[in-house]
């Protein structure tokens, strides 16, 4: 994971009438890194996913905290685009953040399991000693090194 | 073939999602035209809810005007679901984009949905 | 003009390529902002001139160099959008920051035209002693209280 | 009416301007699809500039699939119209969205420029 400074950095607050325009960011991103228009609607999912669980979850929907978001545009021998988004939010054990099983049909529940399945990494960390990071990256299709295969330091105890 | 749709407009917030609520022929339409996300789920299931006390009969959620959805949307529609199902109303879902439905179907309720073409269809249903 | 957090601060790059990625999110927060789709596509273009301005004659084509923007919505009596656009490039005279005669027809010298034909307001400062700040302002139609009217210290001396 | 086009696709790449020029009638036709801007006006420049070495005749730039252009986009197509003056090449735009258009009706070069509605009424410039 290329850790050179990101090409845009996004700070806003944890609103959810902020959703929208975030998605431009990313479908614009996503369209631009070479992606096309169906994949880079399911970034926007996946992102957006992300965000309104650390607004619903992280900061208990008070709508004035500050989320960070960076974004990688990789072009070198594994082209695609890396998403970190990090919060000042309560922490929690990266296990507990789950999906439903989904033969259970109840509201609520999927937002975790629709970032798994959309991208080809995810994990949530700890960031030091106050918030969470939540990395995502997706790869060009085309340049596939087998999906969900995110290394031995990718301990976020999800299930994919 | 009824006296044609009554449609009742509900005032459109600038870039936000605008939902209005139709009769015809006996089926309760409620159709939002926008993105659902978060920051609108809320005025969906408030609308739902309306529209659900309102029906005994058949509801058709036409989901023509609603190019992406995300899981609270699709909470929002579940919920629905549920209550209707307790009360016997005939939920509906039609139109609905192919990337709404990839979502649905990355959520596994593409099969619990009754999933219509469109508002002909599901007079049929 | 509201002073309080912007809803979205964005750090780019002074890469032309990052250029279709920010006007995604313009043109969203726009539409957000009760803008028409219209009215949203020339507001990418006003940003999109002044972020190609920084990157030619502020930083000469270094495409390393910072970009920040700040991105207010105002609801208040005054709806519209204010968007602040910040550099570290070669401070400049705001007065030679202007538009060509357009009766002479040749290539180049329409950025600043555009952006000041766009917004309802529009001025260059230098930006403590390092770089320069470009403050956009667009009111939603049907909130005009007069065009360019953006009061005494607007010293950018641009002729509208 | 000739033999059809003779149609040279350019490598696309993603995410980017895609340049197709292909030959019509003795018109030469440059067909960007994307939109333009600072990031890709030097691409564009550069196909302009081989397209007018390679006609004597009629330009037409077809902006069918141009739905945003900066000043950078502008700036390069007065440069091509002034090179077509000098070699008395017939330069057109055609199939101008009215996005891009009302960017020139902004930098006052609507009337600079002969803007057609598409292609066939090129053939009668
Ligand atoms: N950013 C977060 N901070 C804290 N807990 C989270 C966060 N994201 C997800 N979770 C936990 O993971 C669970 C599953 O999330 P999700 O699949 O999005 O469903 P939902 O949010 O509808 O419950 C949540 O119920 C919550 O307990
Ligand atoms: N950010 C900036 N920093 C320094 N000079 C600028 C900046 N923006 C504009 N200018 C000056 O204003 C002039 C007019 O800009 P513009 O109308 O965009 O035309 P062009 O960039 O094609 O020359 C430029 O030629 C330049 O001298």
């Amino acid at each position: 994971m290329s850790m050179s400074e990101p090409q845009l950095q996004i700070k806003l607050l944890s609103d959810p009438q902020l959703l929208g325009p975030v998605r431009g960011i990313v479908k614009a991103s996503a369209e631009k890194a070479g992606f096309d228009a169906d994949s880079a609607s399911h970034l926007c999912l996946a992102v957006d996913e992300g965000l309104a669980n650390i607004i619903r979850h992280g900061y208990e929907s008070d709508h004035e905290q500050p989320i960070w978001m960076s974004i990688w545009f990789e072009a070198d021998d594994q082209p695609g685009l890396t998403i970190h988004i990090e919060d000042e939010a309560q922490q929690v054990d990266p296990s507990t953040i789950r999906s439903r099983d989904l033969e259970e049909v109840r509201p609520g529940g999927l937002g975790v399991h629709l970032i798994q399945e959309i991208m080809d990494e995810c994990s949530w960390e700890k960031r030091g000693d106050k918030g969470m990071i939540l990395k995502l990256r997706k790869r060009l299709p085309g340049n596939l090194t087998g999906c969900g295969s995110s290394g031995p330091d990718d301990g976020d105890g999800i299930e994919r | 073939m009824g006296f044609g749709p009554h449609i009742e407009r509900h005032e459109m917030t600038p870039g936000e999602l605008n939902i209005t609520t139709e009769t015809l022929d006996e089926m309760l339409i409620v159709r939002p035209t926008g993105e659902v996300d978060l920051g609108c789920a809320t005025l969906l299931q408030e609308n739902l809810a309306t529209a659900l006390a309102g029906t005994t009969n058949k509801l058709i959620i036409d989901l023509v005007g609603v190019p992406y959805m995300d899981s609270s949307g699709v909470a929002t529609l579940v919920e629905a679901m549920q209550v209707a199902r307790r009360n016997n109303i005939n939920l509906l879902l039609c139109n609905m984009q192919d990337r709404v439905r990839s979502i649905f179907e990355i959520a596994r309720l593409d099969t619990v949905f009754v999933i219509v073409d469109d508002i002909d269809a599901a007079r049929g249903v």
